[in-house]
């Protein structure tokens, strides 16, 4: 084949594809792409994508993790464009006052800065299932990881630890705590690693326990380990971007994170006749955590991702698959299982370090407890273990039903939904037993997300037991991207939709999602 | 053979004599077309056989031809995807083990399958069926097997392997089986013990009627009535065990 | 015949009391193709495993020549002995389930490469892996069906691919424990040319219960009868010899037998050699 | 029992190394003899003989279930803490304050078979219902499948705590409110002082894992449940229909840590309340895997040694090293944490667990 796989970093292997190609059973037509049934704009894509160049394939490859970036990117606009009343005055195609729409967008719609901590969750259930999901040992004690990262940076910025003063940049923090906890992972795989199933979900278990023992109740930590602690002696916010250059450098925060005002004025640049593409954008505290937080997050599981697709991760597969094999064509599995495990921890501290960035404080409950690993795994499952960007969604879900289920401060939710749509008459309906509607719905509703959230659980293990991801492969025949891939060649091509099996494939082994 | 077994036992040798209500004529045992599988692995390819009252019935062939798997799939422990088992008559191919168990089919699995952590006296407690006569018929396989009395009181786990193998066929005894199905009850036993192993069979014989596989060539033309000769999951030779020796140019190709 | 591969010299192995591998002292050379035969519990799967490392014998010396050179391979974990050139397949069919037979076979080669460690490129990208995969598909037959999950392949296929991840990364020495295990009678002939074809190139220790393919395909026949070695040649003078008969048809009734005569009673553990080595397989 | 006898010590060593570096040496040697003295050792025992009674009771159920179907349990907490407030309501509802001590203890037996019957019902409808469906399933989903259904538990009982308004405070007071004064006062025997409750949680302790003991041992079905946790098929194949006892075994395990949890709802230290069952599964589960998944003796005596660590360390960390109190409920998951290390099965731990 005449490209060279090494030119872009191509998501689809070159030579995989070459195989399949020289395997007699791709068809003549894909060669020629033809134009005929797209139209122009149509035809111009076709031809940029369906051939075999490099960046043909990147870009196949690439589209379905596109398509997501692209809705996360606008996602604080689509929010705040749907949850105001002011949008359905304008919109004239629904019936109903404005308000009950924005309100029902505010219930169903996630937060903005509820997607902030699906971004550092979803991370961190990323990572926990980089170990858990691909190489098959179950890090029950993932908690742990979390927590380095978390109490890392809190310790940091309030001068606790030497030789890291209190100004150090956050990303520099991060890193150092990522590093920390990949060595304690090394320290505790060392031991664990030599136990297998059950029992070594119960080492790592044990051992995340113990150090959340010891953080609640080390008084190092701060006065009262038990409820946590918080930034006493760093006013300002984490800043996420490039250390020590403060154009480049974004505050991060629930209360006081940078806002960005950023207007393009044409006229200032000299472009008057371009006036009518001024626009200004008008960015929150918020909002700029969630693009910083989700830009790590992004960045952390791009590059789990790539380590999956590496020769490394090829391996954490077989020993998922079958670690007898492995070790029987010749891994040293006892190596690969500890190096993955320390890569894992680095990436579970950052995420750990996001969230007490943004959170600035952090409690042993929400970091180091053994049940922070069990969201990580709830998350896992209901998005598809072994499938790394199944988490994210899977945290994604698990929050979206809390929050629609709960009544949470300014936030939306069925509760608040159904008092403001129903209204005091019906709630003050009584019903059987002297009960109100009203009385009954709060009992089912306020505070009660955790049920609905076991009950799909257990509704996921029974029968979607890949998970939302995993079935969707299940369902393509092959990892969304490399399947979006292979749909996009075939379109591109204009070959029959039921195409040539065997390029399917071969685009399939790409990627995952 | 002790008396009280012996009205549930089809009361030894002559099958056609049974006063049993059910299917007179039917024999004990038959496989039909048997097809049994290990995941996607293809054991068993139509394995058709017959056990009648009172016979003792030699499966022999090499390693991994199915004789084992035939056994299983008779006790629905590996349940046939095609072919029908049925027992006097009756089909009860995809009923549940404990149900076959309950009605007179006993297991002398290869290993012996001991209970290790469990006693000896625990251990052939375990088959006894009906829960009142449990003492009774643990005396009575001890009287079968006199070696058995000093260690009924000791952990199966700790007894010796020909000791183990009394205590599988003991099990198989106290059940009130009408057919036993033995596996290899020779391997990985000394000559003598197996000696010792195949006067046990021949006194079970007696009470039950025995599907025996077994690749001790002598020991099973020595146990058994007829045989089936199994290769790659298909029975290719059966008939009478009479005169039959390993010399047998059929019996060689498959054996040695 | 080529030169001397493999040698053990005093290869015991006990499990608890039970001797599964008695004192064997054996050779093998490139260019050859040895039936490895005896009845259950013979002890051929545990030799397997003290060749291959994943048990390490109670006595004796196992050593390898790499390259030329002899290497004590005792004590080697398997991950060794599999660098060092030593390739087993599985009786019961031990392959990656959910991963494609492409990606079974890849894997494999990549392991006798030097890029495992390589975390940041794509695994696609390393050419020589797919060549080699490539390679051994076709050959083995399977190159059609590259894509497909292995678990998806039928129990025929799945023994193809079973040989075909020990072919990868080119090794001096295969050991295939029952190649034809579980194959329907109409497709033994198949895995029995795949083998054939198989050791023109490289030497083969094969244990196999079917005669009919052991006879077909080996040079030499080793016999197995509890633990030691009991014959040693060519396969015709193998099946004559008295001994191998009487460990087959059993010794019944006979106390001639020179590896029973001494050993009264049998262990609690378990008599058998191969049931025995699986369990220890752990350790 | 050499090895748990090493660990402790082994904490013990520990204990002093640590103390060496904060008090002097001379003060720990006075200490020394201090908590060698009857009075402090006899003190240590009952405390730490309760606790052991406390963590066996929970552990027990949960090494059955495992022992013979090789599932972990990871609802058990919950069952544990159903168990409680079914207790405690029966005690509220019953007992009346003019009660004496016998009818209380009477009473509370009467509380302690409904809270069995109670879980007990309730762990057979899960196995039957959600569980078998996943036997055939790799281990993990019974795993997930058990965690799902402690968030569902623990959230149906605040549910109908909250609705019924029965706790005002973390932990049940009314229930705790039926305990007879005797349970909270010192009592002395021969010069020694002991905590009622402390005597009688080892009373409870002892008479239900004898129980459970007399069951699987001297009853037919408890020798058919041990055949099924050796060898699931051979004991089908003999005549026991396992998938019953499956159910009975996942029900008998239910309802005893429903038991468990009666108790728990007298004890202060843990009371009725749904945190507790997040709290008493890890200390439930570091027993189960210290004794060895699915043994029950190893159950038995990995909860003394437990116990018994946890109330030594108790002592010392609030007699001695005050500074470091939290200690003890760091030694629990160190004797996890080290017992794995020196032996990955648990002390009486085999090879191969679970029932097919």
């Amino acid at each position: 084949m005449p490209d060279d796989d090494d030119a872009k970093p191509t998501e689809s292997g070159s030579s995989s594809e070459a195989v399949a190609t020289d395997g007699g059973e791709t068809p003549p037509a894909e060669r020629a792409p033809s134009t005929t049934s797209h139209g122009l704009l149509g035809g111009t894509l076709a031809n940029l994508l369906g051939g075999d160049s490099a960046f043909a394939r990147y870009a196949r490859s690439s589209t379905a993790h596109a398509v997501v970036l692209a809705v996360l990117a606008v996602y604080p606009f689509v929010h705040a464009f749907f949850t105001n009343p002011a949008t359905f005055n304008v919109v004239p195609v629904l019936s109903g006052a404005p308000e009950y729409w924005a309100e029902t967008f505010v219930a169903v719609l996630p937060r903005v800065e509820t997607m902030v901590a699906i971004f550092y969750f979803g991370l961190f259930a990323a990572s926990f299932d980089f170990i858990s999901g691909y190489t098959g040992y179950l890090s029950f004690g993932h908690a742990a990881f979390y927590g380095v990262g978390a109490y890392g940076v809190i310790l940091v910025a309030n001068g606790k630890i030497p030789l890291l003063g209190s100004q150090t940049p956050f990303m520099v923090t991060i890193l150092v705590m990522a590093i920390a906890a990949a060595v304690l992972a090394v320290l505790l795989g060392l031991v664990s690693f030599r136990l297998s199933g059950v029992y070594f979900a119960m080492i790592t278990l044990g051992f995340s326990q113990i150090l959340y023992v010891l953080f609640a109740s080390w008084d190092f930590v701060g006065e009262n380990p038990r409820d946590g602690v918080a930034v006493l002696s760093h006013p300002e916010g984490f800043e996420i971007g490039v250390p020590f250059v403060d154009a480049l450098n974004l505050q991060i925060g629930q209360l006081q994170g940078d806002s960005v005002l950023y207007g393009l004025d044409m006229a200032k640049l000299g472009f008057d006749f371009l006036g009518f593409i001024d626009v200004t954008v008008d960015l929150g505290g918020t909002e700029v955590s969630y693009y910083m937080v989700g830009l790590v997050a992004v960045l952390g599981y791009a590059a789990m991702q790539r380590i999956i697709h590496s020769p490394f991760g090829r391996v954490m597969i077989a020993i998922r698959e079958n670690e007898e094999r492995a070790r029987a064509i010749g891994y040293d599995v006892y190596k690969v299982k500890l190096a993955a495990f320390a890569m894992s921890a680095f990436f579970g501290a950052i995420a750990g370090g996001l969230f007490a960035g943004f959170r600035r404080s952090v409690s042993p409950e929400n970091s180091l407890y053994f049940l922070v690993a069990g969201d990580a795994l709830l998350a896992a499952v209901i998005g598809g273990f072994g499938t790394l960007a199944g988490p994210i969604f899977g945290r994604l879900f698990h929050i979206s039903i809390e929050e629609f289920l709960s009544k949470s401060g300014s936030g939306g939710g069925l509760l608040p939904w159904l008092e403001r749509t129903l209204g005091e008459g019906t709630m003050t309906t009584e019903t059987v037993g002297g009960v109100t509607v009203g009385e009954g719905v709060d009992t089912f509703l306020n505070g009660h997300a955790e049920l609905y959230v076991g009950l799909v659980f257990v509704l996921f293990v029974l029968y979607v037991p890949n998970g939302l991801l995993g079935t969707i492969r299940v369902r393509m025949g092959g990892t969304v991207a490399g399947q979006t891939a292979a749909r996009i060649k075939r379109w591109a091509n204009g070959a029959a939709p039921t195409g040539s099996k065997s390029t399917g494939s071969a685009d399939a082994e790409g990627d995952d999602d | 053979m002790s008396a009280d077994d012996a009205g549930e036992a089809t009361s030894g040798g002559d099958a056609t004599a049974s006063d049993v209500a059910e299917s007179v004529d039917a024999p004990l045992l038959e496989m039909e077309d048997v097809h049994a599988y290990y995941g996607e692995s293809h054991v068993l390819e139509g394995v058709s056989l017959r056990v009648d009252r009172g016979e003792t019935v030699a499966l022999i062939g090499r390693n991994g031809v199915g004789k084992t798997t035939t056994l299983r799939a008779a006790l629905q422990l590996t349940p046939p995807r095609e072919g029908a088992v049925r027992l006097r008559g009756e089909d009860v191919t995809g009923e549940p083990t404990h149900e076959l168990a309950h009605r007179g089919v006993g297991w002398i699995p290869e290993d012996r399958r001991m209970f290790e952590e469990l006693t000896v006296a625990e251990n052939i407690g375990v088959a006894v069926k009906d829960a009142n006569r449990v003492d009774e018929k643990l005396e009575s396989a001890l009287k079968t097997f006199p070696e058995l009395r000093e260690h009924r009181n000791r952990k199966a786990g700790d007894l010796s392997g020909g000791q183990q193998q009394m205590v599988a066929i003991a099990r198989g005894l106290v059940g009130e089986n009408d057919l036993l199905l033995v596996d290899e009850p020779s391997e990985g036993l000394a000559p003598q013990i197996v000696q010792t192993v195949a006067d046990a069979l021949e006194r079970v014989s007696d009470e039950a009627s025995l599907l025996l596989v077994e690749q001790n060539f002598p020991l099973a033309m020595d146990l058994a009535d007829r045989f089936y000769l199994v290769d790659n999951g298909r029975v290719v030779e059966s008939g009478s065990t009479e005169g039959v020796t390993a010399d047998d140019e059929r019996i060689r190709r498959y054996l040695a | 015949m080529g030169e001397e591969l493999l040698r053990t010299q005093g290869l015991e192995k006990h499990f608890g009391g039970v001797t599964a591998v008695d004192d064997v002292d054996y050779s093998l050379s490139t260019g050859e193709t040895v039936a490895l035969i005896g009845p259950n519990g013979a002890g051929k799967t545990t030799f397997f495993n003290l060749l291959t490392g994943s048990l390490s014998p109670s006595a004796g010396t196992v050593e390898f020549r790499d390259d030329g050179e002899w290497v004590d391979v005792t004590g080697f974990d398997t991950h060794e002995t599999a660098q060092a050139g030593i390739h087993r397949s599985y009786q019961v069919t031990n392959i990656f389930p959910t991963s494609t037979v492409r990606e079974n076979v890849r894997v494999a080669a990549q392991a006798h490469g030097s890029d495992t460690h390589r975390f940041w490129r794509h695994a696609d990208g390393f050419e020589e892996y797919h060549e080699e995969t490539t390679r051994i598909l076709d050959r083995v037959g399977l190159g059609d069906l590259a894509d497909r999950p292995a678990q998806a392949l039928s129990h025929g296929e799945k023994r193809h691919l079973e040989l075909a991840i020990a072919l990868a990364g080119d090794p001096d020495l295969l050991l295939l424990d029952e190649p034809a295990a579980g194959v329907s009678s109409e497709s033994v002939d198949e895995v029995v040319d795949l083998i054939r074809d198989v050791a023109q190139d490289h030497a083969v220790l094969l244990v196999e219960h079917n005669m009919d393919v052991v006879m077909d395909l080996a040079d030499r026949i080793t016999v197995l009868h509890r633990g030691a070695l009991i014959a040693d040649g060519e396969p015709e003078a193998v099946r004559a010899d008295e001994r191998v008969r009487e460990a087959y048809l059993g010794g019944y009734g006979s106390d001639d037998d020179p590896a029973t005569a001494d050993s009264p009673t049998e262990d609690a553990g378990d008599g058998d050699g191969d049931a025995a080595a699986t369990d220890g397989g752990v350790a | 029992m050499t090895l748990e006898f090493a660990l402790v010590v082994q904490a013990f060593v520990a204990a002093a190394v640590d103390a060496a570096g904060t008090v002097p040496v001379a003060s720990v040697v006075g200490d020394f003899v201090e908590f060698l003295s009857p009075s402090n050792l006899a003190g240590v025992l009952v405390d730490g003989l309760a606790k052991a009674a406390v963590f066996a009771l929970i552990a027990v159920g949960l090494t059955l279930i495992f022992g013979l179907m090789g599932v972990l349990n990871f609802a058990h907490g919950s069952f544990t803490i159903v168990g409680a407030y079914v207790a405690g309501l029966a005690m509220v509802l019953v007992a009346s304050s003019g009660d004496g001590i016998v009818t209380r203890i009477a009473l509370f037996f009467v509380a302690v078979v409904v809270a069995f019957a109670a879980v007990a019902a309730l762990g057979g409808a899960i196995e039957t219902k959600l569980i078998r469906p996943l036997y055939d399933r790799p281990p993990l989903y019974q795993i997930l499948l058990t965690f799902g259904l402690t968030l569902v538990i623990d959230e149906v009982v605040r549910m109908v705590v909250d609705f019924y308004g029965l706790q005002p405070r973390s932990a049940w007071q009314e229930a705790l409110g039926t305990r007879p004064d005797w349970f909270r006062e010192n009592h002395e025997f021969l010069g020694l002082t002991f905590e009622g409750m402390d005597l009688f949680e080892i009373f409870l302790g002892v008479v239900v894992i004898g129980a459970v003991w007399l069951f699987l041992t001297r009853t037919r079905y408890g020798l058919f449940i041990r055949a099924g946790s050796e060898d699931a098929e051979m004991a089908e194949a003999l005549g026991v229909d396992v998938r019953r006892v499956f159910t009975v075994v996942f029900g008998i395990g239910a309802g005893l840590t429903g038991v468990a949890g009666a108790l728990l709802m007298w004890d202060p230290g843990w009371g009725a309340s749904v945190t507790v069952g997040a709290e008493a599964l890890l200390p439930a589960f570091v027993v189960v895997i210290v004794g060895g998944l699915g043994t029950f003796k190893g159950t038995v005596v990995a909860a003394l040694v437990v116990g018994l660590a946890d109330a030594t360390m108790t002592w010392w960390f609030q007699n001695v090293l005050v500074t470091m109190s939290w200690l003890p409920e760091v030694v629990v998951f160190a004797i996890l944490v080290g017992v794995l290390i020196v032996k990955p099965r648990g002390l009486y731990g085999v090879q191969e667990v679970g029932g097919h």
